[in-house]
């Protein structure tokens, strides 16, 4: 029984270049354990002050009430689940192109977190539909999109539970990553696309917010909350995946031996 | 008989456990089926809910005939079943203690989801009751009938829809009185009579199955 | 009188099997006794795995009389099942199973109980020490086998053992193994009928061969 | 490369041919679903033309679902798989010829039962039109982003489920698309749009799916 | 230079495999040349079967090379391809199929044309002829190897065959026969890998073997 080497040493010209070096697992474990704490100070922080600007600086809505308000939550979780998907298919691809297995375990560590998130929007979508709308859920494109993004992730952890060989494993999760990606433009540009019951977007780089500023900026700070929260989670999970893929490996027996010092 | 009969349903609870995501996914197909409908017919509310106890009927139904096709067959392929004919236990117990299992593991995970499939439809309280108990007693009915379907079939080319074929004439009375509670009940008739039937629709299908299934189990092997 | 030497364990007189529009074999006569051991032998396709199949009940015979301890097999049903073991071409473990759960359960199902203990040394003295914890849909192809074969192992009530093809994909010493194995059980009082291709040494006093060639039709 | 193509579709059309009742029971699946419907359902014939192509399109679905399971498993079992991947010959080529064989097997008498059904659910001659119309680009798509779901669950505990979850997803925006159309044309809207789209995921997953299908077979070889 | 019987047709270097958290074999280097048998031994479970998978592409090795006339397979990945028959542990035949069709198609899949006459003149010779019109899921478990194994016998494009365990199920006619084609294969300047655990004589006049348990980890 012996570990089986790493891939990324493989790779041609490997050595020489500055990026691969935290290309694999046992260098970029320790980085991911340094970036950790930052996370979660930074997500904290950014939460507090983005609820604060959300529940007491923001005017209530002329229309709406207060009910708007879940707005802070609704559309931070929704714009995350679409980058976290994003981001899973681009690690799978970096991960087809280039062999490296430190790319496949960040695509599996994220799914977890992106699927928490397609399902706050989905959730906070059906609170906030019931006091608009008058019903939880309606068949529109928007939102059917939404939910299908939830059952990519679904699908894809899935199929990873559903297979023993990691290697089987994160080339298969790949090819769902990578395919159900056309859902995402499809869900951002629902609203265009066909004329629905839900809202277009009003935050764009071109033209001018429709909206007031203080709930534009709520808004932008709970997303960088959310943000920050995502990129913690995906660390902390993909040590996790490391450390239980490559646990027969001499790096990991060496970390365990060494009294469990976290970076 | 007792003790061969809880082997074998540990042992299938087991496999399925070893196979997690197959639990997991027979949900999924249920969720995605309830939730395609309303899709294909178009979302107004209210005729949603008129269809409601209908197409979580139909689900539940579709949900156990993609699936219980499986029921014998990897026992079959790896040689397992032949084992279990040579068996001194009686093996209409064995077949029961595996439909038991596939109930457990694709059943009752579907009845426990149905009220939240009910909100989505939105289905009054009582209403969401009805169906989940209709389901409750007639989802075994389905389990039972299936297995039947699948002893028949096993071997033969076709499979899948093959079964489909044989064992929905069979499904259709328990989908009638299991869907038609919820209408009587909005017209204000009675639906105690409902349950009967379903219930005597599953104390049939208890006794004759198991044999059943044994008996072709048998036929199926020669 | 069931467990006289002389009386057959089990017989077969005048047995013949049909299979599509072929007859295989016809006029079979043939009785294994406690302490014999009998091969089936024959080119492929005369009819081996068909013969072992009748006489464990899995298959009928086209005519023919089949007898356990003497007394026709539709009489004595439940004695003629628990007094025989039948390991095919297909080995009847489970992929998902680790080589351990799959002889638990296999002996379970055949309503034999058997202690982990007991399954365990089986398991190790067939060569599987390293590999008790991987699923056996891992395991080569040998190994897989050596699954099956280890309920010989580890002590069974069956009286008769029917084997077809037990030396395929073992290595020599395996197949020396199972060689002393069933050498083990014939010289304890059990019988067996076994079927194979590879000349395999069978160190027991008294062994038969029922050649099927003879009887083709 | 095209002699590969036909040799595999000849293949696949003669092993089929060796089980006429898969193909039958295919269909009668897709009958039986669209006879359960109004059961489940009730019967007013309003309401039944209203959901009628929501129907249709759904069981067509699902009788794809049902059976592309067994796209790849039998050649997998007895190790034709191996050899298709070991072929000098591209495997996307024989990868479409087998999606090609199944379609004409499953998908297109399909079709061609459809105006009965139609009929059933007195559905006017134009809607009928558009629904076969829709049914017959659309069921092709189906049957190619389902090999995908196949190959990549090949081999896989989960089975017809686990597919369902992978694949079911993908099936929606065509579901939408061509359910939709009826509906569209009822309203006085035109329907070009929905067959424009229609015709573009069926380009799409002509491109993509066998290309995509051939890497997950040999990722489940490995 | 491709086919200078010096150059070997297939060689590997520093091959290592792993299967799961356990590692089969390192370092191992093979070269096989035109006229050459070559037989991987071993016990069950040593990697025979994992090594003649990544000699054919069906699997990745862990590391090491592959090289195909000399070249790396990756750069002549078709030439390697078209060079190469693969028959594994299982026979690659449709149950629904008559020998005849299955014979064709595997020819017609594997890309090669086949003529009816010659795919029945080997099917005849390798002793079907009673049982050309019956399904192949009639057939015995030795009938279907010999389905299978036909294809070796009705002359192929393949310079280099990877036989694993050919000589299973078969009878020892049969295996005469097979050891007989593989040695008129390897004289016409074909070479073959090939694994067994039975001893077969084969008649060649250059052969070597790798033993798997020398590598093992
Ligand atoms: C379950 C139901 C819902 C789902 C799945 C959902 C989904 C989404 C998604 C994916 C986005 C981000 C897309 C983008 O930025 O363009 C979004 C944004 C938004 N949603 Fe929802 N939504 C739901 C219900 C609602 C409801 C009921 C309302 C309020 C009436 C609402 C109002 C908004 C608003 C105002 C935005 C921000 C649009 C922008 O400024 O770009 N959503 N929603
Ligand atoms: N429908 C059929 N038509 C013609 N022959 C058939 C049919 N079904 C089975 N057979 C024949 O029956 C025989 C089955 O033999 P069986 O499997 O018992 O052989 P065996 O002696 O075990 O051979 P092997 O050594 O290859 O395992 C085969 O010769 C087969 O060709
Ligand atoms: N996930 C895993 N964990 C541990 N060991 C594994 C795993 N997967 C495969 N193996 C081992 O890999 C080896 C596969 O060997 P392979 O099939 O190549 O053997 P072989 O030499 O062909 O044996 P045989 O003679 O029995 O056919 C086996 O020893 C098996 O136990
Ligand atoms: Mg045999
Ligand atoms: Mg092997």
């Amino acid at each position: 029984m012996s570990e089986p080497q790493s891939s990324a040493a493989r790779l041609p010209g490997a050595p020489g270049f500055n990026l691969f070096h935290y290309a694999s697992p046992q260098t970029f474990y320790p980085l991911a354990g340094r970036l950790l704490w930052p996370c979660w100070l930074l997500a904290a922080a950014l939460c507090a002050i983005g609820l604060y600007i959300g529940f007491f600086v923001a005017p209530t809505d002329a229309t709406q009430g207060d009910s708007y308000r879940i707005i802070f939550i609704h559309v931070p979780a929704a714009w995350m689940s679409m980058v976290v998907y994003l981001a899973m298919a681009f690690w799978c691809i970096v991960g087809l192109i280039f062999n490296t297995r430190l790319s496949f375990m960040m695509s599996s560590a994220l799914a977890p977190t992106g699927a928490l998130w397609a399902f706050v929007a989905l959730w906070t979508g059906a609170l906030w539909g019931k006091p608009t709308w008058g019903t939880y859920w309606v068949w529109d494109a928007r939102l059917t999109s939404e939910l299908i993004l939830f059952f990519l992730y679904c699908g894809y952890m899935a199929l990873q539970a559903a297979i023993d060989d990691p290697r089987r494993a994160d080339r298969a999760g790949a090819l769902i990553a990578i395919v159900g990606a056309v859902n995402v433009p499809i869900i951002y540009f629902s609203v265009k696309w066909w004329n629905t019951l839900h809202q277009g977007a009003s935050v764009s780089l071109t033209a001018a917010p429709t909206m007031a500023t203080t709930m534009l900026w709520g808004m932008l700070v709970m997303a960088l909350a959310a943000w920050a929260y995502t990129v913690g989670a995906a660390l902390l999970r993909v040590r996790a995946i490391m450390i239980e893929r490559e646990r027969h490996t001499d790096w990991v027996r060496q970390l365990a031996q060494g009294g469990g010092s976290r970076t | 008989m007792l003790s061969v009969f809880a082997t074998v349903l540990r042992r299938d609870l087991l496999l399925a456990w070893r196979r997690r995501a197959d639990v997991l996914t027979a949900l999924g197909f249920f969720l995605l089926v309830t939730s395609l409908f309303p899709l294909g017919v178009g979302p107004e509310p209210e005729q949603l809910a008129q269809i409601a106890a209908g197409v979580m009927w139909v689900a539940a139904l579709l949900a156990t005939l993609l699936s219980v096709t499986r029921l014998f067959e990897s026992d079959e392929a790896d040689g397992t079943l032949e084992q279990m004919l040579l068996s001194v236990e009686p093996l209409a117990v064995i077949v029961l203690a595996k439909v038991c299992a596939y109930w457990l593991l694709t059943g009752l995970p579907l009845v426990l989801i149905a009220p939240l499939i009910a909100l989505q439809f939105s289905l009054s309280p009582q209403e969401t009751g009805i169906v989940c108990a209709t389901l409750l007693i007639g989802t075994p009915t389905l389990s039972l009938l299936g297995a039947v379907g699948a002893a028949l079939t096993l071997g033969l080319r076709g499979g899948g829809a093959l079964i489909a074929l044989l064992v929905l004439p069979l499904y259709v009375p328990v989908l009638i009185f299991g869907a038609g509670a919820v209408d009587r009940w909005r017209a204000g008739l009675d639906v105690d009579g409902n349950f009967a039937l379903l219930g005597a629709c599953l104390l049939v299908s208890l006794a004759v199955a198991p044999l059943a299934s044994a008996a072709a189990l048998r036929i199926a092997q020669d | 009188m069931a467990d006289a030497a002389d009386t057959p364990m089990l017989s077969a007189r005048a047995l013949s099997c049909a299979r599509g529009r072929v007859r295989l074999f016809a006029g079979l006569d043939l009785a294994v006794r406690p302490g014999e051991l009998l091969q089936v032998a024959g080119g492929n396709g005369t009819g081996k795995t068909s013969l072992l199949r009748i006489l464990c009940g899995l298959s009928e015979a086209e005519a023919g009389e089949l007898m356990w301890r003497a007394r026709p097999v539709r009489e004595v049903r439940d004695d003629w099942k628990a007094g025989l073991l039948y390991l095919g071409h297909r080995n009847a473990v489970k992929d998902d199973f680790t080589p351990l759960e799959n002889l638990r359960f296999s002996a379970a199902i055949a309503g034999e109980a058997l202690d982990a203990d007991r399954a365990l040394r089986a398991l190790v003295d067939i060569g599987l020490r390293t590999r008790l914890d991987v699923a056996t849909r891992n395991l080569s192809q040998g190994q897989r086998r050596r699954v099956a074969l280890a309920r010989l192992l580890c002590g069974t009530r069956a009286a008769l053992w029917l084997l077809d093809e037990p030396f395929t994909a073992l290595d020599a010493a395996a197949v020396a193994q199972l060689a002393g194995a069933i050498a083990a059980h014939v010289r304890g009082g059990g019988a067996v009928i076994y079927t194979t291709h590879q000349p395999v040494d069978i160190d027991v006093p008294t062994r038969a061969c029922v050649n099927l060639d003879d009887y083709a039709c």
